[in-house]
């Protein structure tokens, strides 16, 4: 008897296996990747400092920042050091890569003060 | 709570009994006797000297025995006592040197360390020469 | 037959799983991917224990000293075609443990690493996504002709 | 004549999910005397800590385990903290209390799924991780990651919780409790289950307080400690009662760990209910100074961290204990005298986390 509630539910209950690929939508607020808005930065390295695996590095001279997605654990340390709200926390998640590139983001540098 | 030697006078841990190196297997006899569960050692390079707190339980209260060995003395192992401590032993051996002899199971510097890793990677190298 | 065979492996990726000293929070997500939630059995990715039934090898977490050898031992009972998938930033780089002493910042200085899958913990669906790349990955290299492998299980289909 | 051979079980293994190997002695198919070897999984997390700076250590710490991330970054700071001049506001003691519990309830199904499946019962194993499942969506709606959430932070937490949030964790926690009422019945009234578990790695009080055992494995044996009762984080202001057997089998482990799924979703329900308004972190002051030694119940026991710091940004010893480690001995004690095919069960009964063990 008992049997035959589970066959039953199990019936016609949802399958509770999700989609794939990409069928649900990324919740609010979740950890995904780093993003740079390289608008507004100074360049000031706080991020880079903050980093506990230090996969951000940020050359103050030749206003770059590097950052290797590899080595990121996604703590969002970085978002919480950056006072000008130039680090984002991207919620989708990091798709995987066949090649191992030694910088996957690169911060264009931006233009002089001069030349403002 | 007297300063370690070689360290600055800090703030220690409560509940913390200072003994000699030779009466060591004494006092964890007695705490053995009183029935305490034994937690851990916990070892800390001090330079000249090794700090080797054992930690007991006794009912979610803590006791704590520190040593101050000397880096070349010998520690009797008390894993006849307690069996328990043969693993944080060898770890202590293994990872700062400390000389711990007479464990119940050896395994001569290999518990976690390969033959290729430099050896006791913890000790903080400051000896002299 | 050689093309049944291809297909075979195309559809049905089995993986063995080595937890090459990580935290175990990918080895869960790797697990997780099993369960009825994210059934990755549903794409023909099978979890198995023998290295030599396995077609793609997931690796997680940093490699040290002692388990350079067993992954090594294990990546060589595999037989050709093969992946290897390093999953988390452990396995990439080291990731936040690169101060420790007993850590070889990465797998790929042991293995060829064919895919890596970056995040700490991967999520799930990156982690299939990148089992499912590796086996693209399989599948070219089966089909090249002048490769090392030669599709040696497949000649001996035909033989028989 | 019976033979006696040495059998390496382990570090990659069909039925064994952690990297450990034990050398098993046998004579025929009866285990005459085990010997663990680790350092499959070792990282010297214990001296990284020595080079990075006391905040990121959260982070470090956090990752020495996954399954319960939380409990270690939670233990660290409780030491930080009682060296700095920090209070605590109450609402993060209570926001810990929560996310503390749910991490301990996922471990908890977790190692119940692996657990059914080291005897063999794989429907059982799916049941619990689809269960499992429900809570890992909670970590990823409240704290924004699945596995190491990072919420802890020295003076406090990093997130908030809504209210919201908070009704969908309670209403996720009777949809919990209803498919727990379920799937743990069979697990400890199955007749083939309890033939496979009762019995087997018998472990007596006497015993269990000898070889140091911690958390599941020593209540299991009929000794009341729950480091939760020392009154960290809220829990001080919580009731509950530690979840005692006697019998110290594999039986009874299972059971204690069953009976805890219902205990934290119990603890989670008054930590809502009781939830005070107010700040979540405080701003830590200075730099900590001094020794100190902190515990805190994780899933499979309890874990230690004793810090040194000497008024510096680094500090200059810490030291993490964690309870698989002290559940090691324990398990070379139960294994002689058993059946060659009873030790994984008896190894998973204590929960192995070889990566909590070596660090």
């Amino acid at each position: 008897m008992r049997m035959l509630r589970n066959v039953m539910r199990n019936l016609f209950s949802r399958p509770s296996t999700r989609l794939e690929p990409q069928r649900r939508a990324p919740i609010p607020g979740v950890r995904g990747t780093v993003a740079f808005e390289t608008a507004d930065c100074v360049y000031c390295g706080a991020c880079g400092l903050r980093c506990p695996a230090k996969a951000i590095e940020v050359d103050r001279p030749a206003r770059t920042i590097s950052f290797d997605l590899f080595k990121c654990v996604g703590c969002a340390c970085c978002v919480e050091a950056c006072k000008k709200g130039c680090v984002q926390m991207r919620e989708a998640y990091a798709h995987p890569s066949y090649q191992k590139p030694d910088i996957l983001f690169q911060g264009a540098p931006v233009l002089k003060r001069e030349e403002k | 709570m007297s300063a370690p030697p070689g360290g600055a006078a800090l703030p220690d841990i409560e509940a913390c009994e200072e003994i000699e190196l030779s009466a060591l297997r004494a006092a964890v006899q007695r705490c053995r006797d009183q029935r305490l569960r034994f937690i851990t050692i916990t070892c800390m390079d001090m330079g000249e000297t090794f700090a080797l707190y054992y930690h007991f339980d006794e009912k979610l209260k803590m006791r704590h025995l520190l040593v101050h060995a000397p880096r070349a003395a010998e520690v009797a192992s008390i894993s006849d006592i307690y069996f328990a401590a043969f693993l944080v032993e060898n770890e202590v051996r293994e990872l700062f040197g400390v000389n711990i002899t007479g464990m119940a199971i050896d395994y001569h510097g290999h518990l976690l360390l390969t033959e290729d890793n430099e050896p006791t990677p913890m000790a903080k190298v400051r000896m002299e020469g | 037959m050689f093309n049944f065979v291809h297909k075979c492996r195309k559809k049905s990726p089995w993986i063995v799983h080595f937890d090459a000293g990580a935290c175990n929070g990918c080895d869960i997500e790797v697990l997780a991917c099993l369960t009825p939630v994210y059934d990755v059995e549903r794409f023909g990715i099978i979890n198995v224990g023998n290295p030599k039934h396995a077609d793609v090898l997931v690796v997680t977490g940093t490699c040290n000293r002692r388990n350079a050898r067993v992954l090594r031992n294990l990546y060589e009972q595999m037989p050709e075609p093969r992946a290897v998938v390093a999953v988390g930033a452990c396995a990439l780089s080291g990731g936040i443990f690169h101060e420790c002493y007993n850590v070889l910042k990465g797998v790929d200085g042991i293995l060829p690493v064919d895919v890596y899958v970056p995040g700490c913990a991967p999520r799930p669906e990156a982690i299939a996504e990148g089992v499912l790349m590796a086996m693209e990955r399989v599948e070219q290299r089966s089909r090249e002709p002048h490769s090392q492998m030669q599709a040696e299980p497949a000649e001996r289909e035909e033989r028989r | 004549m019976a033979l006696k051979t040495v059998i390496p079980f382990g570090p990659q293994h069909p039925v064994l999910p952690e990297p450990i190997q034990l050398k098993l002695v046998m004579k025929d198919e009866v285990v005459q005397e085990a010997i663990p070897h680790i350092g499959y999984v070792h990282r010297g997390i214990e001296k990284a800590a020595e080079k990075m700076d006391y905040v990121q250590n959260v982070f470090l710490v956090e990752r020495i385990c996954g399954i319960c991330s939380f409990l270690h970054a939670l233990c660290y700071c409780e030491a930080i903290e009682k060296l700095l001049p920090c209070e605590v506001p109450p609402r993060a003691r209570y926001l810990r209390v929560i996310w503390g519990e749910l991490h301990r309830l996922q471990s908890q199904h977790l190692w119940l799924g692996l657990f059914a499946d080291a005897f063999g019962y794989e429907s059982l194993f799916m049941e619990f991780w689809r269960n499992r499942e429900r809570v890992m969506d909670l970590f990823e709606k409240t704290a924004g990651s699945r596995i190491i959430i990072s919420t802890c932070c020295i003076g406090g937490v990093r997130r908030d919780i809504s209210d919201e949030h908070l009704e969908e964790i309670l209403q996720t926690l009777k949809e919990v409790e209803r498919a727990l009422d379920h799937s743990i019945p069979a697990l400890l009234e199955d007749y083939t289950v309890r033939k496979r578990i009762v019995g087997k790695g018998v472990l007596t009080a006497e015993k269990a307080v000898e070889l140091g055992a911690v958390g599941p494995v020593l209540r299991a044996s009929g000794i009341a400690e729950d480091t939760r009762m020392t009154g960290y984080a809220a829990y001080d202001e919580l009731d509950f009662k530690p979840v005692v057997e006697t019998a110290g089998d594999c039986y009874a482990r299972a059971k204690v760990r069953a009976l805890e799924c219902y205990q934290g979703i119990e603890l989670i329900r008054q930590a809502i209910q009781r939830l005070p308004d107010g700040e979540i972190a405080a701003r830590p002051r200075g730099r900590p100074n001094g020794r100190v030694v902190t515990r805190v119940e994780q899933p499979r026991g309890e874990l230690l961290y004793m810090v040194a710091a000497n008024g510096s940004q680094k500090l200059e010893r810490m030291r993490v204990r964690t309870p698989t480690f002290a559940n090691v001995p324990p398990l070379v004690a139960m294994l002689p005298g058993c059946e060659f095919a009873d030790v994984p069960v008896i190894t998973l009964s204590i929960d192995p986390c070889i990566s909590c063990t070596e660090r």
